[in-house]
C-alpha cells in the first residue's frame, strides 16, 4: 500500500464520514420534522375538528337545556353561567403554576383573584336566590 | 395521566350541564346549584395536579382573595341590584380572559402551544379570538354596571358618525388580529388589546340605560365565547363545552326579552333607543282624567272581592316593596280572598328579576304565575293590583298599532272587573307609552310610592 | 507524516464513522420511537377521550332532540333512525376500497350492501310516510 | 385533507341531528327527511375521497344493489307492516356491523389501527364491542320479525333454566372478548362472534310476539350503539354522534312505550308476558250481558248526533279499514257532525303506527289527537266510535287495582254518552283483560271485521 494510497484512502473515509455526518444531520431533522409534522396532523388537524365538533354539539345542548329553565329562574340562571363561565381558571392556573415569577405568572395571579371572584360570588348569589324559592306550606 | 384529566374534565362539564338542568324547576335548581360547585371543584384539582404547576402558594392566595371578595359581594347585594351584579361578573370573566390570553402568548410552553416567538398560527388566531371577545365583554359590562349604577347617565350617549367610528375600529382590530397572527409582536398584540378595550365602550355606550338588560344578556354570551376562545388555545374541551353553554344561554335570554319587548335585537343593539322613548313620553293624553283614590278605598274593594291578581313591576323592586306586598296577600287571604301574582316575562330589569324579588318576600312560587299561565284568569278577577307596573299591562300594545310595544303580549288586566294601579304620578313606563287603562272607568288610581302606598292599604286593613 | 499514522488515523477516522454510524441508528430509531410515542400519547390518550366527549354530547342532544318528536311522528323517526345508524356504510366503504381482493373486501362489498339496503330503504319509507301527512285543506 | 374531510363529517353530524329535529312537526319533517339524505350523500362522498379508496367498481356496485333492494322494499311494503320493516332494517344494521368489524380486523391498516396481529388493545376492545352489540342487534332483529311476521309462534318461548343459560353466554362472551384482546386470534373472534350471534337469538326467543314493538326499538338503539362501537374502532366522530342519536331515539321509544303501557322495561325483557295475558282471558265476564247492534244502528245514532269521536286500534290496522273509516267521517261530516280522532299512544302495534296509517288515509293531521289533547273532551261528545281497540280504552285501568293495565292512562271514552265497538266478539285485547265497559248501558256492540262493518255503516248512511 503507498503512502498517497493510504492517504487517499483515508480522504475518502473523512469524506465519507463528512457526508454520513450530513446524512445523519438531514435524516435528524427529517425524522424530527415528520415527529413533529405527525404531532401537527394529529394535534392541530385532527384535534382542532374534534375540538369544534365538540363546540357545536355543546352549542345544541345549551340550546335545548336553556329553553327547558324555567322563566321563574332566569336571574339565578345569569348568575349561574357567571360562575361557570369562570371556568377559564383552568387557564389562569397554569400560567401561575411556574415557579419562576414572570409577568406571565402575575397576570396569572391576576387572572385567578377576578375568576375566583366570579366563581364563588356567582355561586354563592345563586345559592341564595335559589334557597328563597319556596313552596307554600301549611303555615 | 392525560387520559385520567380529560375523563376528569368531562365529568365536570356534565356537571354544568346538569347544573343547567336543575333550574328547569325550583325543585331542583339546589342540587343544580351544587352540583355546578362540584363541577368546578373536579376541573379546579385535575388542573392543580397538571405538571407545569409547581408553586401553590400564589393560586392558593389568588383563590382565597378572590373567594372571599366573591362571596362578601354575593352575600351583602341587595336583590334589586341583581343587574349590575351580573354585570361586574361578567367583566371580571371577560378581563381574566384578558390576561389569561397574554399569559398564553408570553409563556406558551406552559400550554404546550410551541415556544415563546414560535407558536403556530392556529394558536395565535385562537388567543388573540378569545383575547378580543374578552376585552369587549370587559369594557362593555363595565360600562353597563356604570349605567345601571347611575354612574354613567342612562341616556344613550350619541354623537356624529358614531357608526363609521364604530366600523373603522373593528376594521382595525382584524387587521391587527391578522398582522399579529403573522408577526407574533408583544406590541402587535398590546395595541389590540387596547384598541378592543376602547372598541368595547364605544359599542356600548349608545345604548339607553333601559336596554341594558338586553346588554348584559349578551356580554354574558360572549363571555362564554371568550371562555371558548380561552378553550381552543388551550386545547381544553371543558372550557369550550362551558363556554358553549354559556354562550347559548346568553343569547337565549336576550332572545326572549327582546321578543317579549317585540323589538329587534339589531335595534336593540344599535342603540339610541331611551332617547326617543323619552320625548315620546309627553305629547298625548291630557284631556283624559283619571280616577283617583285613596289606600283606604283600595283595601276596602279588594277585603270585599274573591279574587284578587297582583302584578308587580319595576316599580314595586325600586321601591322594595316586595315585603309589604306579601304582606298585603297575607291579609287578603285571612279575609277569605283568593290571591295570585302575575309576572310578565320582563316585569323588572332583569328576566327572572319579579320571580326572586317575591320568593325573596316569602311569596311560594306555586303562587306566582306567568303570562301564558294566568292570562285567561283576568276576566274572572274581581281586582287586579299593579304595583310599579306600567308597559307589560298596557292594552296599546294589542289595539294601537303604531305604538312601539304593538305585538308584545301583555298581561290582559283590562278584562278584569277593578284595576288599581299604584304609582306615584301619571308617568309613563320603560317604553314611553302613554296607558290608556290609567282613564278607563273600571281604574282607580293610587298614587305614591309603591312601599309607602302598599303599607298604608295593610294598615287600613288591619286596623 | 508516518505511514502508520496515517495508517492509524484512517482507523480513527473509520472508527468514528463507525460510531457515528451507529449512532444516527439509534438517533434515528429514538427519533422514530419519538414520533410514535407523540403520535400515540395524542391519538390514542387525547384522542379517545375527545371522542368519549363527542359521544356523550352527542346523547345528551339525542335525548333533547328525541323528546321533542312529537308522537304522531313516532313511526317515521324509526325509519329514520334505521337509515341514519346505516350511516356505518362509512366503515364499509374503506373495506371495499383497496384494489387487492381480500377476505377483508369482500366483507366490505357484504356490508355495503346491506348497509345501502337500510339507508335506501329507510329514508325512502320515512319519506313516503311523511308525504301522506297532509294538513286539513278547503275540498 | 384530513382537516376537511372531518369538517365534512360534522356538518353530516349536524344534517342528521337537524333531520330529527325536523320531525318535531309534520310540516318541517319532510325538510328535515331530506337533509338526513343530504347528510348521508356527504358522508359518503367524503369517504370515497380518502386515500385508501382505489377501487371504486365494487362500491358502485354494492351501493347499486343495495339501493335497489332497499328502494323497492320500502315502495312495497304496507303500511300495516312497518314493525317487520323497521326490524329487518336492524338486523341489516347490526350484520353491516358485524362484518365491518371482521373487515376491520383482517385489514387495520386500511383503518390506520396498526397492523395485522399489532393492533392495539383499546382497538381490539372497540372493534369487539362494536362487533358484539352488532350481532346481538341482527339474530334479535331477525327473530322479532319473525315473530311478527308470524314465521315464528308469537307465544314466548319458554324452556327450564332459560335465564341461567343466559348468563352463562354473557359471561362467555366477556372471557372470549378479554381472551381477544389478549390474543387478538382470528379464531377466537369468529367463535365470540358465532357465540353472540346465538345469545341475540336466546335473549328475544322468550318475549311473547305483542312484546316486539318495545323489543324492536330496543334493538333499534342497539344498532345505534353498534355504531358507536364502530365509531371508536375507526376513529369516526360521525358515526359516533348518529350512533348515539340512534341510540337515544330507541331507548326513548321503548321508555315511551313501557310506560304507556304501565309496565316496567324489565318485565318486557325478562319476557313470558304474552303467556300469562293468555291465560288471564277466558276467566270472567260470563254472567254480563253486552248489547248488540246492527250496522245501521250505529250509522242512526252517530247521524243524529253532534260530536263523534273515533279511536281506532290494533284491529284497525289488521283489517285495513282505514279507508273506509276515513269515508264514514267524511259522511259524518257532510251531516253537519264534528268529527275527530283519538290516538292513544300506544295504540297499534308501534308508536305512531295509527297516525301513519290514518295519515294513509288522507286524514289531516290537525284533526288527530293524543290522549292529553283530547281526553278532556269525551264528557261533551255523542258518540264514541271505537274501532278495533280495546286495551287503550279499558276503563279497568283506572279502577281495577289488581289487573296488569292499572294505571296505564286511557281513553275516558266511558264518559262520552254513547259509546260504541266495532271488533268481531266479546274478546280481550293484546293485555288479556276483558273489558268491563263492552257491558255497559251506554255501550253498543257492533260484530264483525273493522273493515266490512264500517262499510256497512257507510251504505246505510248513503242509502
Ligand atoms: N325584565 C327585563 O328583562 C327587561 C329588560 C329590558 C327592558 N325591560 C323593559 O322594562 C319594562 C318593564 O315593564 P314594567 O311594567 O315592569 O315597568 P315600566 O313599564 O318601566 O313601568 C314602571 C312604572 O313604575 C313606576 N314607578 C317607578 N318607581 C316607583 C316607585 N318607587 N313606586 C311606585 N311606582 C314606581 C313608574 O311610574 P311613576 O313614575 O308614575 O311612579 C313606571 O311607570 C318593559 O317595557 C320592558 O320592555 C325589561
Ligand atoms: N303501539 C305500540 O307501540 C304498542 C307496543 C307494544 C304493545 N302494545 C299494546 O297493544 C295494545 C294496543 O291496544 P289496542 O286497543 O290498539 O288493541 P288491543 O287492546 O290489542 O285490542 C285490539 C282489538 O281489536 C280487535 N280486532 C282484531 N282484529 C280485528 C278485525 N279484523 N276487525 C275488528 N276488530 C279486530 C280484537 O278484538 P276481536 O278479536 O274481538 O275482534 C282486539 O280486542 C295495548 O295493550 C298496548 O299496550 C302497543
Amino acid at each position: 500500500m503507498k503512502g498517497h494510497d493510504v492517504v487517499g484512502n483515508a480522504h475518502g473515509v473523512a469524506d465519507m464520514a463528512e457526508t454520513l455526518a450530513v446524512n445523519t444531520k438531514v435524516l435528524a431533522n427529517d425524522v424530527s420534522m415528520l415527529s413533529s409534522q405527525t404531532q401537527e396532523v394529529v394535534s392541530s388537524g385532527s384535534e382542532f375538528w374534534l375540538l369544534m365538533t365538540i363546540f357545536v354539539l355543546a352549542c345544541f345542548v345549551g340550546y335545548y337545556v336553556v329553553w327547558k329553565v324555567t322563566p321563574a329562574l332566569h336571574s339565578p340562571l345569569m348568575a349561574v353561567t357567571n360562575a361557570i363561565s369562570s371556568v377559564i381558571i383552568v387557564g389562569a392556573l397554569i400560567a401561575t403554576g411556574p415557579i419562576l415569577v414572570t409577568t406571565s405568572k402575575i397576570f396569572g395571579f391576576i387572572a385567578v383573584i377576578l375568576s375566583s371572584i366570579a366563581i364563588f360570588g356567582g355561586f354563592v348569589v345563586s345559592h341564595r336566590m335559589l334557597s328563597m324559592f319556596k313552596k307554600k306550606k301549611v303555615r | 395521566m392525560i387520559g385520567i384529566s380529560l375523563f376528569a374534565y368531562l365529568v365536570a362539564g356534565i356537571f354544568f350541564i346538569m347544573a343547567l338542568r336543575g333550574l328547569s324547576s325550583p325543585e331542583t335548581a339546589r342540587k343544580g346549584n351544587f352540583l355546578g360547585v362540584l363541577g368546578m371543584l373536579i376541573a379546579g384539582v385535575t388542573t392543580l395536579t397538571e405538571p407545569v404547576i409547581k408553586d401553590y402558594s400564589w393560586i392558593i392566595y389568588g383563590i382565597a382573595i378572590g373567594g372571599i371578595i366573591g362571596t362578601v359581594i354575593a352575600k351583602k347585594v341587595k336583590m334589586t341590584s341583581l343587574p349590575q351584579l351580573v354585570a361586574i361578573f361578567n367583566s371580571l370573566v371577560g378581563l381574566a380572559a384578558v390576561f389569561i390570553a397574554f399569559s398564553a402568548f408570553l409563556l406558551p410552553e406552559a400550554y404546550g402551544i410551541g415556544e415563546s416567538g414560535n407558536i403556530s398560527v392556529g394558536s395565535l388566531v385562537e388567543m388573540s379570538l378569545g383575547m378580543v371577545i374578552g376585552a369587549v365583554t370587559f369594557t362593555g359590562s363595565v360600562v353597563a354596571f356604570a349605567k345601571l349604577q347611575g354612574l354613567l347617565t342612562g341616556n344613550p350617549i350619541i354623537f356624529p358618525l358614531q357608526q363609521l367610528l364604530n366600523l373603522i375600529f373593528a376594521i382595525t382590530i382584524i387587521l391587527l388580529l391578522v398582522l399579529f397572527a403573522g408577526n407574533q409582536s408583544g406590541l402587535v398584540f398590546a395595541i389590540l388589546a387596547l384598541v378592543t378595550l376602547i372598541f368595547g365602550i364605544l359599542i356600548i355606550i349608545p345604548i339607553g340605560g333601559a336596554d341594558m338588560p338586553v346588554v348584559i344578556s349578551m356580554l354574558n354570551s360572549y363571555s362564554g365565547f371568550a371562555a371558548v376562545g380561552v378553550g381552543f388555545t388551550l386545547h381544553n374541551s371543558l372550557l369550550i363545552i362551558t363556554g358553549a353553554l354559556v354562550g347559548a344561554s346568553g343569547a337565549i335570554l336576550s332572545y326572549i326579552m327582546c321578543k317579549a319587548m317585540n323589538r329587534s335585537f339589531t335595534s336593540v343593539i344599535l342603540g339610541g333607543f331611551g332617547a326617543e322613548a323619552k320625548s315620546a313620553n309627553d305629547d298625548d293624553g291630557d284631556e283624559k282624567i283619571a280616577k283617583a283614590g285613596s289606600a283606604e278605598d283600595v283595601a276596602f274593594i279588594m277585603k270585599n272581592s274573591s279574587k284578587v291578581i297582583i302584578v308587580p313591576g319595576y316599580g314595586m323592586a325600586v321601591a322594595q316593596a316586595q315585603h309589604a306586598v306579601r304582606e298585603m296577600a297575607d291579609l287578603l287571604k285571612k279575609e277569605g280572598v283568593e290571591v295570585k301574582y302575575a309576572i310578565h316575562p320582563v316585569a323588572g330589569r332583569m328576566p327572572g328579576h319579579m320571580n326572586v324579588l317575591l320568593a325573596e318576600a316569602n311569596v311560594p312560587y306555586d303562587e306566582v304565575f306567568e303570562l301564558e299561565d294566568i292570562n285567561s284568569e283576568f276576566s274572572s278577577t274581581d281586582v287586579v293590583c299593579v304595583i310599579g307596573a306600567n308597559d307589560v299591562v298596557n292594552p296599546k300594545a294589542k289595539t294601537d298599532e303604531g305604538c312601539a310595544i304593538y305585538g308584545m303580549p301583555v298581561l290582559d288586566v283590562d278584562k278584569a272587573k277593578t284595576v288599581v294601579f299604584i304609582k306615584r304620578s301619571l308617568a309613563s313606563g320603560y317604553a314611553g307609552i302613554d296607558n290608556p287603562l290609567f282613564y278607563a272607568d273600571k281604574t282607580l288610581m293610587l298614587f305614591g310610592g309603591a312601599k309607602k302606598m302598599t303599607e298604608e292599604i295593610n294598615r287600613s286593613m288591619e286596623g
